[in-house]
This record gives C-alpha cells, structure tokens and sequence, in this order.
C-alpha cells in the first residue's frame, strides 16, 4: 500500500510539472491619480522582487495582474471584485492608502480572499478582519515614533495638520496627538485641508497666528510641499515633522527650499538596511532604475515575497497553492520573515510588528537620522 | 400595440429571474450597473430629452439618493465605529430603515430638493441651467465633505449592507420605465415636448410652463434618488469624490447616443456604454499590438468615449432612435 | 488678525481674483458671440501650463516656453472651434453644449493619457518666485506681477474691442450673426479670432496660477474654469470688464472671507456657485451686462 | 365691449412704438388692426397677450384688468392667439398639436397619469374626441397622425387655428392670418373664420395687410402709423380716407 502512496504523490508532482499551473496574484494600486507616485514606486518595487522569483516550489509560476483604481476607493472596490470574481486571483496585493484599502477589506473577506496591503498604515483596515493582513508597521507605533523624536529634540508645543479627505491621515494624526500629550508635549491647534487642495493660505494664517515650536503634517506629499512653500512665504520658521505619506522625491520638487529641515517617519531607508535579502534587493533596484531605493516599493516587494513564502508553506503542506483557505492562514502566521524592509511577524489582528527609521531632508537630498524599534 | 408592450414586459422578467441565479457574479455586477444606469438614464432623458431643459443635475441627486440610504442602511454601531472625525449625530444614530422604505425616502428628499432649486433655476431660461445644476453638484459634494458629523465627512461610509441584487435594480429600473411611457403619453408629456419645441408657443397654449418643467425635474430627481441608493447597496461603499461630473458625463452619452426623447433609445443607449465601459476596459490595460507593449495607460477609454460623443453629436445629431419610442417606429413602419 | 496679515491677505486675493479674471474674459468673449458655454475653456488654461511646464523642462528658456504655450492654448482653442463648434452653428443649442463638454474630457483625459496624472512640479525662474519683505508683510513678487499683466492684458482687450475694425466685428456679431455676414464680414474668421484671445488669455491665466501653486495635473483646469465662468455670469455676460469685475470679486471673497474665518475654509470652492444662484435671482443680466436675450416676437 | 385699452403707451429705450393709443372691441366684432410695417401693430398684440408690459395705459379683458396676469394665465380668461410665423410643435403630429391646445380642459394629475388611475383614461378618451371633432371642422382629418410641420402652409395656418379654438377662447386673436396665401386658399381661409365665429360665438382681433382680406372680413378696422391712430371705422370708409392713403402712399415718399 505504500508504494502504491509513494508513486501517485509522485505522480501528482509530475502531473503538476508537466501541466505547471498559473498561480495568479491581483494587485491594485493608484498607478493615476493624486497618490499616483505611491503606485508607480509600488510597483517598481514589485518588478524586482517578481524578476527575482516567479517560481513556486512546485513548478508553478505567478502571474501579477495589475489594476489601477485612479487613487479612488470606490473604483477599488470595483477592481477588487473584478480581480476575485472574473481574475479568479488567489491573493490581492494592494493597495496603498488606507481609505482605499478599508474599501476593499470586507470585499476580499466576504469572499475568503487573503488580501495584504503593503503600505497602509491605518488600525482600521484589518480590525475584525480575517483574511486582511499587513506588512507595514500601524499609526499609533508610527505616530508614537514621530512624536517621540519631535519631543527628544526640544519641540514642546505642535499644531496638527489633518487631511479630512484620508482615513490615513486622520488616525495618524490621533495616534500623534495622543504620543504627544503623553510624553508631555501640547498640541496648541488642529488645522483641516483636504487632498487635492492647491491654496492653503487660511489654514497658514491660522498656524502663524498660534506660533507651535513644530508642525506635525499627517498629509500626502503634494499637500506638503505647497503648505510648506504658503508657510515659508508667509514667514512661519517652525520646522515640519510628518511621515511615511510624505517621502518622495516630488516633495522636494514642488516644495523647494521650502522643505529643507523637513523630518520624516518611514518604513525603510537605504542606509538603514542591512541584511542580505535587502542589500540584493537593493543592488537590482539600483541596476535597474539608478535612483535610491524608496520604502513603498521595499514593503511591496516584502508582501509579494511573503505571499510566496505562504504558498510554498501550502505546497510543503500538500495543498494547492491557489487554496485561499490555507494560503490566508499561513500568511496570518508568518513569524520572524526576513524582508527588506527588516525583520517581519504578523500578530493576531493581522498586523506587522516591525521597526521603523526616521529620516530628514537636507539640501534636496533624505537623509537617515535614526531607526525605531516596537 | 398592447402586445408589444406586454411581450416586453414578461421577457425581461424572465430574464432578471434567469440572470439572477445562472449568471456569473462578475457577469452580475454588470448588469446590476446597467440596470442602475438605466433607471438613471430614462429620469435624466425626461428633464433633458422629453422637456429640452439642458441641465447636469444628475450627479448631485444621485449623491443625496446614495448618502440617505446608506445612512439608513447602516446598523448604528457600525456608525460609532466608522465614524472616525466626529462622532455622528444622534438623528444618524437613530437613522435605520428597511431597504424599499430607505430608497423611497431617498427619492422624496431628491425630488424636494429639486423643488427648491426649481425656484431659481426655471425662472431664468438657457444656458444658466446647465451650469447652476452643474454649480448644485460641487456644493452637494462640498457639503458631505465638510459636515462629517452628517456624512463622515470626506472619507465616507463603507460597510454598506449589499441589498442590491438583480431583482432590485432590474424591477426598479423597469418601473421607472413604465412610469416615464405613462407619463410621455399623457398631458404632462405632451406639455414637456411642447416646451421642448417652442416655450412660448406653449406659452400661448395655457401651458404654466414653470411647473411643468418643475414636475419634469422633481420626477428625475426622485428617481436618480432611488438610482443613487441602490448604487451605495451595490458598491458597499460611497465617498463625496465618486459622485463627481464624471456620472452625468456617462448619462449625457447614454441618452445621445440612444436619442434625446426616446426611452427605448436610452435603453439601448444605456447597454451600449456601460457594456462599453467595461469591454473598453482592455485600452486602459496593457495592450500588446502586433507584439508591440502599449504599457498601461488608464484614461485611454475616456478619450476614446469623450472623442465617441462628438463624432455623434456632429454626425448622428439624432441618435439612434431619435426621439422616437420603439413602438412607434413600428407604428409608421406598418402604415 | 492684525494689520499685516490683513495687508498680506488682500494682495493675495487680489491675484486669485486678476487668474479668475484672465479665465473669465474668454468665456465671456465667446459667450458673448456665440452664445455657447465654451466648457473646453477651462482644460484650455490646463494646456497652457502644459505645454509652458514641458517646453521648459525640455531645456527651453522659460518665457519662449510661455509664449510656445500661449500659442498651443490659441491653436487649441481655434481647432476646439473649427472641428467642434463650426459645424453645429445652426445646430439646437443643446448639441453644442454637450459637444464643448465632450471636448473638455477629450483634453483632460488626452493629457492624462499623455502625461499621466502624477502632479508634476512647475518649475518657475527666479525672478519669479522671488519673495519680497515689506517690513512685516512678506509678498511674493507674482502677487504684484500678475495684478499688474492682468490690467495691462484688460486694456489691450479693451482697446482692440473698441477701438480696431475687428473688434466692431465682434461687437456686432455679438448681436446677430446672420446680418453680420450679410455685411460681407467673413464670420468665421472673427470667431476665431474671439477664441484665440480667449484662448491666450487664458493660458497666461494657466501659467500664473501654476506659478502661485505650483503643482499641475490634468484636471487642474475644471474646478477653476468653472468659478471662471461663475464670475463672469456674476460680472454680466457679455460684458469684458464685467467678467474682471466678477474675477476680483470671487477671487477677493475666497481669500478675505476664508483668512477672517478659517472654518468657511472647507466652503472656499462653494462660494463660486452660491453667487451664481444669487445673481440669477435677483439680477439675470449680472452686474454690468445688459439682456442679450433677443426679443422672441 | 369684451376688450377694452386705455391711453396705451409703449417705449422700448428712446423709441415710442406706440403713443396713447386707446381703442374698444365689441363682443362678436372681427377687428382689424391695419397700417405699413412697423405701425405698432405686433407690439400692440404682445401687449394684450402679456408677452409685454405696456409703459402706461390699462388693458381690460371682460371688465377685468389683466395687466398683471402672465401670458399663460390670460389664456386660461379665454384669449387665445396664433403666430406671424407659424409656431407649430415640429416633433408632435397634427393631432398631439390640438391636444396641446386642450391641455387645461384635461384635470386629472400627474400621479393619475404616472400610475394609469382611471381618470386619466376618462379624460384623455374625451380629448381625443373632441380633437378629432376640431380636425373634422378644419378638415384636416386625413392629416392627424401627420408630423404637423410637414404639412402645405395653408394647412398649417388651420392647425394653429383649430389649436388655438382648442384653449376654449372668448378672444382670438390672429397674427396676419392670410399671410403667403393663394387667394382661394385666402377664400378658403376667411369662409373658415367666419363659420367659426359664430359656431363659438368669438371676436376676433387680427392683424393683416391683404386689404381685400379686411374688407370682407371686418366689421371695424383701426388705422395706425408710427404707433398713432390716424382712423377708426369701418374698412369701406378706410379706403377712401384720405390720411389713410397718404399713411399707405406716404410708404413710397419714405422709401
């Protein structure tokens, strides 16, 4: 009887490699749009990390289908119902803002789908969720760094720049505000703008009348700069500190020397990295594109390499590796996975707990101040 | 005549219950969208077809319709919970409906509002209508993005309970059909065309043409109302910037396309672009021309649809049906 | 709100109110000779910036690439007339208007096609975005440029308007264009020339206001064509110095009102509109224009 | 007298179109109202329609002052009117045209309509009817499921006509009726008006030019030139009036 085992899963091998199935990943990302710069980095990232392995142990090989939701979360949600329903995908990658994200979070559960989102940083997108996990840190650790390094530095009173158009921007903005008061400092005003605003010259007014030590900007990048250029030219000093949604080379584009000073948290930095897997990464990414490694497309090419590392768990397992059931699962349980933005563990509620850096524009360039670890 | 109508009638009742359980979810969602446009596009054609008043309304009833029956859908604590810049307001904590009585209240908050941006905008004659309903359309969005306690301000709701099934859209949309014939072949309708035609010939008839065009409003908004709540049940979720001009855009093709005037028209109107929208989807992916990679350029079915609508509007003034219903284009042909 | 800052408001809101008022003169132009909602006005002031960001980040001195963009915003606006609106002269006035809002999304979705919809960084000269100190009050040198080119262009519309053989051309054909080619004036040549000066205005509009907020996108020309034309329905249609008027005034309000109570701030857009409802109530014919409605018997 | 206007003055900017003018209709009189282009005469129509509101002077309707009713609410009083160019609805046949015209006779409401409610049958059958009863008098039968505007001028002017009787007037009042007619359409024409007249008991006030068409069809004629009366009576006497004949030669000396 037990030969008779060996050979069929022997067999069954060979039948899978000789009729090697695609295993089909959908992605969705805002390749237009506003946070158009998050998907485009996003999916550089992605590029490197599926030119460097497309190949399950069993032969399969993965097919990305990419789709653009335009920085819109209903569009979102439609594309991820087209990824699961008419893609038949067995995992969605995706996406980058957390309202978005929190659109496509009770599509992908109610249809058992394992999603992971690389990038979105809000608690809310994977609360009471199953089959929703993450790769990057959450706000209230990231909103804890920033207010920590704005107190470490001298920086008593803050005004709060909230984005009331991004679920991002508001629960990092809470999660400063409360790391803030904690640790002694005072938030001395709270200012709105939306995203896609141009002319912030109210909201300006309001912060050069309160006069704060620093300006905590929870907002995306383009919003950024042109505050930070209405602010300088309106003769506000107080230096900003903001994060992850505002590293990109564009800031210093729009924002000029307006920026200069500006601090940041972040997932990832160049300098910072130091295994193996980041530094190869890191090397492809520079042959190919000859410009520094950004943090959006490091944490996509760590979830895309996790969501391998689940499906070559199922196959060992024996299962299928398009089974969501147990793709979803060992995704959810994947501890101590070395990515390149660091070290990776997911906990219960489906998030990562991992370490976070701190970095600073200076003459046009970022540059790293300092790592944060949980 | 009589059995045209009433063959059309079962078919497509049997088409819905057929649909509805042998079809493919994705398959599925599209229809529901096309039915959704439908109702959309037969209340539009009446403001904009039937009675000639060039307005861009849409998009703001359609908002209103979406956001009432969210917030009537949408059990209380899932609210507290979602509601993440101020805690809402306890009117919308107590808000909770079943889902025909929420769409009905969406209807009648949309075509009441209607009633009073009539006053204004009837009062004067031409080219300001468009541009004041297009004007409505911002401040509705404006407004939902600045009264979080209300609306959860711009991040809008998620977790819409998914009421909108087949059997909704497609028997919804098929009443909104009846009504609009009813209404066309009645005093009222003939009273639209005349304004449509010539207002002060109207005029000179004993037409008020004020309420007539008031009544023409007030009824497409009631049901872009209901079109806009079953497109939050199907969408699970709705934000200020989704309804933007990019929906009357779509609804101005659909009735050009099908023949200002003519319901059938919009019918057909309706399924060739939303049917369109989707099976051009492929131009915004990427497309590999005689082995060439044209790389994904999301935008590319927009221009192709906005270069459609003026090859139309220069060759095919009339549409597809003119302004002709189906029926009658039988009728002459048999005589 | 002490005397500075208010200082520094009002010379702000003087230059959003001359970008409204460039804008506004070309919907009003065409308005008034054509009678058609040019809805393709607003993208036009977009390519304008374009094209002035493009040539100039392909290593063209900045103000060729000015003048190379306000002639792809004339060219764009007279092939807009030509292939668009030419044809359906005569044709219901509803077709002409869906036909301008088709060539709008033509422009807006073209250019995202072309160049994608990542807001790109306008990169304006020195002199330009230089920053001036008046002892407290801190300006930025376009706040007094653009005021200063927007009364300029004004006069030079004026003076052709009155004064030169083409400008009497418009003028009449604003009442009756079929007399007018009676007269053997060549109409659509003059209706060209109405585009292109709209057009042109237009994209000086574009540039200035890339220059002030210096991040453009394809769709950046909608929401402020838009207000554009509300002002100029509020300065009376029509009438050119009535739509400079409206320009200042919408321009004024959203600044002033905003910056004496930040918590208007989220209604800053809505302003546009509520004048507009208000005009039509109480003054159809809006402040300086007269009743363009034909008499109907 | 069913129509009375009282010193009726009528400025548009510096120009006066009409200069104190005040006359009477007497129930069941055909009125004419005669004089070269640009007498006043279309303006004086406008007045009492409403499409324009006089500078001064008083309109009386059935010892009732109207100056201040709308122009579709002096219909519903029982004024009705036909155009100088003919305003037929182009996408409507000749029937629907009629049925335009009866749209005030017809109370059911939108809802009885949108949901089929009993009333709107009662009330569209009983349209219909008297419609097609209006075709009949015109003769125009034949032509009522035609599209109104394909139809021979002279027909069109009976369709405005019958359109106008279907608003039920007291006052008709009729825009050069005879206008770029043959003159046995004219016949044809003024032999309708007159049956009409007194099948519903109407006065008629028209405006027209073909004089022969006034002589017959006038019992009273009103002379003006430049916005002035300069005769009133009876067409016969017009003709041989002497400041008529300089008013109508006089349009040569002007030209």
């Amino acid at each position: 009887m037990k030969r008779f085992a060996k050979i069929s899963v022997a067999v069954a091998l060979v039948a899978t490699v000789g009729l090697a199935k695609e295993v089909k990943i959908g992605v969705v990302l805002p390749m237009t749009g506003p946070l158009a710069a998050f998907g485009q980095t996003s999916k550089g990232g992605l590029d490197i990390a599926y030119e460097q392995n497309h190949k399950l142990k069993n032969g399969d090989t993965i097919k990305l289908e990419i789709l653009d939701d335009r920085g819109d979360k209903v569009e979102a949600a439609t594309a991820t119902k087209r990824l699961i329903d008419k893609n038949k995908v067995t995992v969605i990658l995706g996406e980058v803002a957390s309202g978005n994200s929190m659109a496509m979070a009770p599509i992908a559960e109610k249809s058992k789908t394992p999603m992971i989102t690389h990038a979105s940083t809000n608690p809310r997108v994977t609360k009471g969720k199953k089959f929703v996990t993450r790769a990057c840190f959450i706000d209230p650790f990231q909103g804890a760094i920033g207010a920590k390094y704005a107190l470490d530095n001298g920086y008593k009173t803050a005004v709060v720049v909230v984005d009331a158009k991004q679920d991002y921007s508001v629960g990092l903005a809470k999660a400063f505000k409360k790391a803030y008061k904690n640790g002694g400092g005072k938030v001395v005003g709270t200012v709105l703008i939306n995203s896609g605003d141009k002319d912030f010259n109210a909201q300006v007014s309001t912060i050069k009348a309160k006069n704060p030590d620093i300006i905590a900007f929870t907002g995306y990048y383009p919003e950024a700069a042109l505050m930070a250029r209405q602010a300088r030219a309106v003769g506000v000093k107080a230096p900003f500190i903001g994060a992850d949604g505002v590293g990109f080379p564009e800031l210093v584009k729009i924002g000029g020397e307006a920026v200069e000073g500006f601090m940041y948290s972040d997932h990832f930095n160049e300098k910072a990295a130091s295994s193996d897997v980041a530094k190869a990464y890191i090397e492809a990414f520079h042959k190919k594109y000859n410009k520094p490694a950004d943090s959006m497309g490091a944490l996509a090419a760590d979830a895309y390499n996790m969501i391998l590392a689940a499906m070559n768990k199922c196959i060992d397992e024996g299962k299928a590796p398009t089974d969501k059931i147990c793709v979803n699962t060992n995704l959810r349980n994947t501890k101590n996975f070395q990515g390149v933005t660091g070290v990776i563990s997911i906990d219960k509620n489906g998030n990562a707990v991992k370490s976070g850096v701190v970095n600073e524009v200076k003459n046009g360039k970022f540059v790293y101040k300092t790592t944060v670890n949980p | 005549m009589k059995m045209v109508k009433i063959s059309f009638l079962i078919i497509s009742i049997l088409f819905i219950w057929f649909a509805q359980n042998y079809i493919d979810p994705y398959a599925l969602s599209i229809l529901n969208n096309i039915a959704i446009f439908a109702i959309l596009a037969l209340s539009y054609n009446l403001i904009n077809g039937v009675t000639g008043q060039f307005s861009l309304e849409p998009n703001g009833f359609v908002a209103i319709g979406a956001y009432i029956t969210a917030l009537f859908l949408i059990s209380a604590d899932t609210k507290v919970d979602m509601f993440a810049l101020e805690d809402p307001a306890p009117i919308i904590l107590a808000m909770s409906l079943d889902f025909l009585p929420a769409l009905l209240v969406s209807g009648v908050v949309a075509a009441f509002v209607a009633f009073i941006l009539s006053v204004p905008v009837f009062r004067v004659r031409g080219d300001y209508l468009a541009i004041v309903t297009l004007g409505f359309g911002f401040i509705i969005k404006i407004l939902a993005i600045n009264n979080p306690k209300y609306t959860n301000g711009a991040m809008g709701l998620n977790d819409i309970p998914e009421f909108s099934n087949l059997y909704w859209t497609g028997g919804i949309m098929i009443l909104t059909m009846l009504a609009m014939l009813n209404i066309i072949y009645s005093k009222f309708g003939r009273a639209m065309k005349a304004i449509r035609d010539d207002e002060d010939a109207a005029t000179a008839m004993g037409i008020n043409t004020f309420w007539i065009k008031t009544y023409a409003f007030m009824t497409s908004a009631f049901f872009e109302g209901v079109g806009g709540g079953l497109l939050a049940a199907l969408l699970t979720t709705i934000s200020p910037d989704q309804f933007t001009f990019l929906l009357t855009f779509q609804l101005l093709i659909i009735i050009v396309l099908g023949g200002l005037g003519s319901m059938t028209g919009t019918m057909v109107g309706t399924i060739l672009v939303i049917g369109g929208m989707e099976w051009l989807r492929f131009l915004d992916e990427n497309m590999t021309i005689f082995g060439y990679e044209t790389g994904a350029h999301p935008g590319m079915r927009m221009v192709v649809f906005a270069i459609l609508l003026i090859i139309m509007m220069l060759f095919a003034r009339k549409g597809i049906f003119q302004d002709k219903e189906l029926t009658e284009i039988f009728k002459k042909g048999s005589k | 709100m002490d005397f500075s800052t208010f200082m520094q408001q009002m010379v702000n809101g003087i230059s959003l109110g001359s970008m409204y008022a460039l804008i506004a003169i070309g919907y009003t132009m065409v308005y008034g000779v054509l009678r058609l909602i040019n809805f393709a006005h607003g993208d036009i002031m977009m390519v304008g910036a374009f094209v002035a960001y493009l040539a100039n980040s392909a290593g063209v001195p900045f103000e060729i690439s000015v003048v190379i963009a306000i002639l792809a915003a004339m060219l764009t606006g007279i092939l807009t007339d030509k292939i668009a609106y030419k044809p359906l002269r005569d044709a219901p006035k509803i077709s002409l208007l869906i036909t301008a809002i088709g060539i709008s999304f033509f422009l807006e979705n073209l250019f995202n096609v072309l160049f994608g919809g990542v807001p790109r960084a306008f990169a304006a000269p020195e002199y330009l975005t230089k920053i001036l100190h008046l002892g407290s009050i801190v300006i930025p040198v376009t706040v007094i440029i653009v005021p200063v080119v927007t009364g300029l262009l004004l006069g030079i519309t004026l003076l052709i308007l009155n004064k030169t053989k083409y400008g009497m051309a418009i003028r009449s054909l604003a009442f009756d264009i079929p007399t007018v080619k009676l007269m053997g004036i060549n109409a659509d040549f003059i209706i060209m020339l109405v585009f292109a000066m709209g057009s042109a205005l237009a994209a000086i509009g574009g540039i200035f206001y890339a220059i002030s907020y210096p991040s453009i996108d394809p769709l950046m020309g909608i929401l402020v064509g838009l207000k554009a034309f509300a002002a100029a329905v509020v300065g009376g249609i029509g009438s050119v110095t009535g739509a400079v008027l409206g320009g200042f005034i919408l321009g004024f309000t959203e600044i002033v009102v905003v910056a004496f109570m930040p918590e208007l701030g989220g209604y800053k857009d809505a302003f546009a509109f509520v004048f507009l409802i208000l005009v039509l109530l109480f003054r159809p014919t809006g402040i300086m224009g007269q009743d363009l409605e034909r008499s109907r018997f | 007298m069913i129509l009375e206007l009282k010193n009726i003055t009528m400025r548009f900017g510096g120009v006066t179109a009409i200069d104190n003018l005040s006359f009477g209709v007497k129930t069941g009189e055909i009125y004419g109202l005669i004089g070269p282009n640009g007498a006043g005469k279309t303006t004086l129509f406008n007045i009492v329609t409403r499409n324009y509101t006089q500078t001064e002077g008083e309109v009386i309707f059935n010892h009732e002052e109207i100056s201040d009713l709308k122009p579709d609410m002096i219909v519903q009083r029982g004024i009705a009117r036909t155009f100088q160019n003919i305003r037929l609805f182009k996408s409507m046949s000749v029937l629907e045209n009629v049925l335009i015209g009866f749209h005030n006779q017809a109370n059911y409401t939108y809802f009885e309509s949108m949901f089929r409610l009993p009333r709107h049958f009662l009330f569209e059958r009983k349209l219909k009817k008297e419609a097609m009863e209006m075709l009949e008098r015109f003769g125009l039968v034949e032509f009522a499921e035609v599209n109104a505007t394909s139809l021979s001028y002279g027909n069109q002017r009976k369709v405005e006509i019958a359109r106008a009787l279907a608003t039920n007037p007291k006052l008709l009042l009729l825009d050069e009726p005879a206008a770029g007619m043959n003159p046995n359409e004219t016949e044809d024409l003024s032999e309708i008006i007159r049956r009409i007249k007194d099948e519903f008991g109407l006065t008629i006030l028209l405006i027209e030019h073909d004089m022969k068409f006034v002589n017959n069809m006038c019992d009273k004629v009103l002379v003006l030139d430049y916005g002035e009366e300069i005769f009133e009576g009876k067409p016969s006497d017009a003709i041989v009036n002497e400041k008529v004949i300089e008013a109508y030669l006089g349009d040569f000396k002007h030209a």
